[in-house]
């Protein structure tokens, strides 16, 4: 339908365009904005890609937490973003074009490539399709994800946890102390957690069958956390509480549990076929809550307290 | 189906191609959020409408989760890193031990 | 049903109506608040007829539920963020746009 | 327990997953005791492993028990038996060494970062899959990074940043190329893509065969893409440096080779000019860089960059015998033991001395003879002086060259063997000169799990030469 | 040409923009970004490609949101550094990855 190419051609041209500002644009805050624009941008592409799964991970991770970390760390970056002179050497230049020529060679390279590629000879939907009856669940992304690729799913929670301590490892940075005190924003954040929560949950029972899952819940929950912090229901995490690292562990080790018990049964993550649906809830509901404290986290972990005040030096610095 | 959600699901989505210049533009940071939270609610306008223009049900989802979601970031920005050019306010990195 | 799809159809075209009229004042109001001001209008009006023209094609009620849950949590994302914005940009001195005197 | 439950090479994984979640769970500066006692059950365990595959030759495990292509395959073969063992034999004397070798609050969280590390990497030589592979990668990555920047000063900090953008970079190459190729043939089964690609693949296979090997290379650390490793390792605590010189960047060499052999070999004779060209080119300008620089862990990271080169000097062998596999693989275990001996040396030089400087070490052959000792031993199986594995590696390298006909490998491994005698007595020299300063400086004794590890590696990098038939027979069953 | 062969085609611009960003580019958040372009340059050719005959394929989507958890985590860990590192000497930037400009010089 022509219509449809349409939106396809209008929505492919802003993609490249915001992908484009992002990069060239001559202010940090821009290029920021610009990239949250790419990422919802992005989400209307992965719903025509047929890929709700990934719309709804797109739509949670990048409006909730990304936006809120890159927007916090571009609060603490640019403090000195004093534009430098431009220091470009011939030879600097020189380098620049020979890169910039290469890698437009190369995207072109591999738009052709990709326009005269032969059909793949094997076709992994009709296997999905097959063996969705012995997996447990009936939406086939859940399947891959928990089932039959169920092990990508393990080492990449192992990835998240490890971001984490790679971040304590790192240093964090202090808590922030707050620009302004906003009555209205607690009021939201009491209406909206509950629901969040709600749509969390829905989410995570949705998976099973239709498009939703462990981490587009959690991804939700986070966002929920992001969203107290930022109107000061929730402090800061130390890294010595140890509340979240258990709740981190937990579901994690949970997982691992679950995924050395079933070698028993014949193999890593075998689940026997009558068993698989339940012992994946139980798998999922762990995860949830082990990747969303994980993710809020990655927000909410700092290395100072917050006194839960504005600090009196803030005020007098707030009225123009 | 009337027929009209993909021309409608088209036309939001030149609108918004409209509020990218808003976006590029500015002039100021507030502007440039504004049309970032335009593209929140236009954007779950687009999502249901592709829902029922043969994307399926679970794009309402999406849509929900957006519009659940729009406010972070807004909220996020005027909180933190809305700041006038140069000024100096609290949550000073330099602080850390 | 053809009454269903006319109402639906009108619905929509209304909703697409208050869209445009939203970014046609994003783009030409003079400031950041009255920017805000049109940003709203789109959100409230433009999102609820859209959804609400859906919700009379939906085929079943969980379905025009959802969809009619979207509505209020829109207003409510709204009203927070312009709040905080038209906050900020007080306290941060931008003066609101004054018709300039003739 | 039946005997499923016992398959050593899925324990291998979770073992480590474990004892890093328990040590982050517990809290900063805790599970050193806990990593011990797991690399040590690790390292039984990849015997065990070792063992099956000589006597019954490579093991499969299918995950899910979903065959390949829907599901994801452990493959463990000779090849991957040696990395692993290679790993947790290293990583065990390492973290003996790291626990007197850290104060507590020195690096809290070091403990559940090398446990991903090293789960990353068991993963990662174990895996069949490689989408699977660019999850492992990340892992390994991302674990690297931290321990990098663990140690908290600004030079730290900035290594890490250029080694993670290196990293990710290097990542996200490797991902497009997966994308193509699932896109070309629907699967991203390693061996079922062995199979599939063939010399005319279209277009798109050789792109993401480029992508990809450009993208490890990347991480690997080649000349000239090697900018990031230097400060990376040469920077990092001594514990650190020596796990990422000693395995990290063998672990992208290792997926290199697997991909080579592997999906792509159809393809890849036809560029094998290029990876030795840029190996010959990695050991002289990394040699010239150590013999140059007046830092000490800055010197045995340029001898790094230098003795990388090594490994890719075999890639224009490979099509001819499973020599030039030996060679590479003898060779990557042992650089593993003598760079990890030679590291964590210095660091103890370093921590005794309290200078970094190469000049540092003047006449510390009194006070440490232990420490310069292993030092002086992992140099000589750098140079490649016999018995040592060193030797062995070289001379099956250019007795291959020969026989070959590619005489110019033969030539730069000769005189990267003399240039490696520069740097390594130009510490030693210094090392067993009288020092003037001596005698102002407390004589403190290091611990004796500083020395004695340090020792136990350099002596294993030496025995490897005289005892190196095992690994050779293990690699017999890898197919080329 | 299918839709889904044009988002791979659009995946791969976006993806040598990331790149070219991540060389190029001198500010450390920017090249947090641009290493994020890259990650979804790649994820719209792996879906993209693998659906370029219009059926969804759940293997490739399966990947992708597994991708995107490890994006996700290279993020934050990425602004976490850059943080310290603005912290630690107030600079946004390390030089360009090319260059070196590391304490051995």
């Amino acid at each position: 339908m022509n219509l449809a190419l349409a939106f396809d051609v209008l929505l492919a041209a802003a993609l490249l365009w915001s992908a484009w500002r992002t990069l060239s644009t001559a202010q940090i805050d821009r290029a920021v904005v610009m990239f949250i624009v790419f990422g919802l941008l992005l989400t209307l592409a992965w719903a025509r890609l047929a890929a709700p799964d990934i719309a709804l991970a797109e739509a949670a991770i990048g409006a909730g937490l990304t936006g809120a970390l890159l927007l916090d760390g571009l609060a603490a970056l640019k403090r000195t973003d004093a534009r430098r002179p431009a220091r470009r050497t011939a030879g600097k230049v020189m380098v620049r074009i020979a890169v910039i020529s290469v890698l437009g060679l190369l995207a072109g390279t591999l738009v052709t490539a990709l326009i005269s590629l032969p059909p793949a000879p094997i076709r992994l939907p009709a296997a999905v399709a097959g063996d969705l009856a012995n997996s447990g669940v009936s939406h086939p992304v859940t399947a891959v994800l928990l089932n039959f690729r169920g092990y990508d799913t393990l080492l990449e929670v192992a990835v998240l946890l490890l971001a984490l301590v790679g971040m304590l490892a790192v240093g964090l940075p202090p808590a922030h102390p707050g620009i302004s005190r906003n009555s209205m924003l607690p009021t939201l954040a009491r209406y909206a957690l509950p629901l969040m929560v709600l749509a969390a949950v829905y989410l995570l029972w949705a998976g099973a069958h239709r498009p939703g899952g462990a981490f587009q819940a959690a991804a939700v929950l986070a966002a929920g956390g992001v969203l107290l912090n930022l109107s000061r229901l929730q402090a800061h995490w130390l890294p010595a509480s140890r509340a979240p690292r258990l709740a981190i562990a937990g579901g994690f080790l949970l997982f691992l549990a679950i995924a050395a018990a079933l070698l028993a049964h014949g193999g890593l993550l075998r689940y026997p076929p009558e068993q698989a649906g339940l012992l994946i809830v139980l798998i999922e509901s762990g995860l949830t809550v082990s990747l969303a404290v994980n993710l809020a986290a990655f927000f909410l972990l700092r290395s100072t307290p917050e006194n839960g005040q504005i600090p009196p030096a803030t005020a007098p610095r707030e009225s123009p | 189906m009337t027929g009209l959600e993909l021309p409608i699901a088209l036309f939001l989505l030149v609108n918004l191609a409209a509020a990218l210049w808003r976006a590029a533009r500015g002039p100021t940071p507030a502007d440039r959020m504004l049309a970032a939270l335009l593209f929140g609610s236009t954007g779950a306008g687009i999502l249901a409408l592709l829902a029922f223009a043969g994307g399926g049900p679970a794009l309402v989802d999406v849509a929900l989760t957006l519009a659940l979601l729009a406010a972070i970031t807004g909220i996020a920005f005027a909180q933190r890193s809305w700041q006038r050019h140069g000024a100096h306010e609290g949550g000073d990195d330099n602080a850390a031990p | 049903m053809p009454l269903l799809d006319l109402l639906s159809g009108s619905l929509l075209l209304c909703g697409a109506f208050f869209f445009f009229a939203g970014t046609i004042g994003l783009l030409r109001f003079p400031d950041v608040y009255t920017r805000l001001h049109a940003l709203a209008k789109a959100d409230n009006l433009g999102l609820g007829c859209i959804l609400a023209g859906l919700a009379l094609q939906a085929d079943s009620m969980a379905l025009a539920l959802k969809l009619l849950a979207i509505w209020p949590l829109a207003l409510i994302a709204s009203a927070a963020v312009g709040y905080t914005i038209a906050r900020r940009a007080d306290r941060l001195g931008i003066v609101p746009w004054e018709k300039p005197k003739p | 327990m039946t005997d499923t439950f016992f398959v050593p090479l899925v324990w291998l994984i979770l073992l480590p997953l474990l004892w890093a979640t328990l040590a982050f769970m517990r809290g900063p500066d805790r599970g050193g005791r806990l990593a011990i006692a797991g690399l040590a059950a690790q390292l039984a365990l990849a015997s065990v492993l070792a063992g099956d595959i000589a006597v019954h030759g490579p093991r499969n495990h299918v995950v899910g028990g979903w065959p390949e292509p829907l599901g994801i395959a452990l493959v463990a073969d000779g090849l991957s038996a040696v990395m692993l063992l290679l790993t947790q034999g290293v990583t065990l004397v390492l973290a003996i060494y790291a626990r007197s070798y850290f104060k507590p609050g020195a690096s809290p969280w070091f403990w559940p970062l090398a446990g991903f590390l090293v789960a990353g990497m068991n993963a990662l030589f174990l895996s069949g899959d490689l989408f699977n592979l660019y999850v492992t990668l990340e892992l390994v990555g991302l674990a690297a990074v931290g321990l990098v920047a663990a140690g908290g000063t600004a030079e730290q900090i900035a290594a890490a940043l250029r080694y993670l953008l290196a990293t990710l970079v290097g990542s996200g190459a490797y991902l497009f190329g997966v994308a193509l190729l699932y896109g070309s043939y629907g699967t991203v089964s390693a061996s079922l893509l062995g199979e599939l690609v063939g010399n005319d693949a279209p277009l798109a296979v050789w792109l993401a065969g480029g992508l990809m090997l450009g993208g490890l290379l990347l991480k690997t650390a080649l000349f000239p893409l090697h900018f990031w490793l230097p400060p990376a390792h040469g920077g990092a605590p001594a514990p650190v440096s020596a796990l990422l010189s000693a395995l990290v960047v063998k672990a992208s060499f290792f997926l290199i080779l697997r991909l080579w052999l592997g999906p792509f070999a159809s393809l890849a004779p036809q560029i094998a000019w290029l990876p030795a060209l840029l190996g010959a080119s990695a050991i002289l300008w990394g040699s010239w860089m150590a013999i140059k620089t007046d830092r000490l862990k800055m010197l045995v990271a340029y001898s790094t960059v230098a003795q990388i080169g090594y490994l890719f000097l075999i890639f224009p062998l490979l099509g001819s015998g499973k020599l030039a596999l030996q060679a590479g693989v003898l060779h990557v275990v042992a650089h593993g033991l003598a760079k990890a001996a030679m590291f964590i040396a210095a660091g103890t030089l370093i921590k005794i001395s309290g200078n970094e400087r190469v000049l540092g070490v003047t006449g510390t052959a009194d006070r440490l003879p232990v420490t310069v000792f292993a030092f002086a031993l992992a140099g000589v199986s750098l140079m490649g002086l016999p018995p040592s594995g060193g030797f062995l590696a070289k001379w099956l390298l250019i007795s291959t060259a020969l026989a070959q006909g590619q005489v110019w490998i033969a030539g730069v491994a000769i005189g990267g063997g003399l240039l490696a005698a520069v740097y390594v007595f130009r510490v030693l020299r210094l090392a067993f000169r009288f020092s003037t300063a001596g005698d102002t400086i407390p004589p403190a004794r290091p611990a004796a799990q500083l020395e004695w590890t340090a020792f136990a590696l350099a002596a294993a990098s030496i025995a490897l030469g005289l005892f190196a038939m095992p690994v050779v027979s293990l690699l017999e069953g890898v197919a080329p | 040409m299918s839709s889904g062969l044009l988002y791979a085609a659009t995946g791969c611009v976006i993806f040598a923009l990331g790149l070219g960003g991540v060389m190029l580019l001198d500010h450390l958040l920017r090249r947090i970004l641009a290493f994020n372009l890259m990650g979804s340059g790649a994820f719209l050719v792996l879906v993209g490609l693998a659906q370029r005959d219009g059926t969804p394929d759940p293997v490739p989507q399966a990947m992708v949101l597994t991708g995107i958890v490890v994006a996700v985590a290279a993020t934050a860990l990425a602004l976490t550094l850059a943080r310290r590192w603005h912290a630690l000497t107030g600079r946004d930037e390390i030089g360009a990855a090319g260059k070196q400009r590391g304490p051995d010089d």
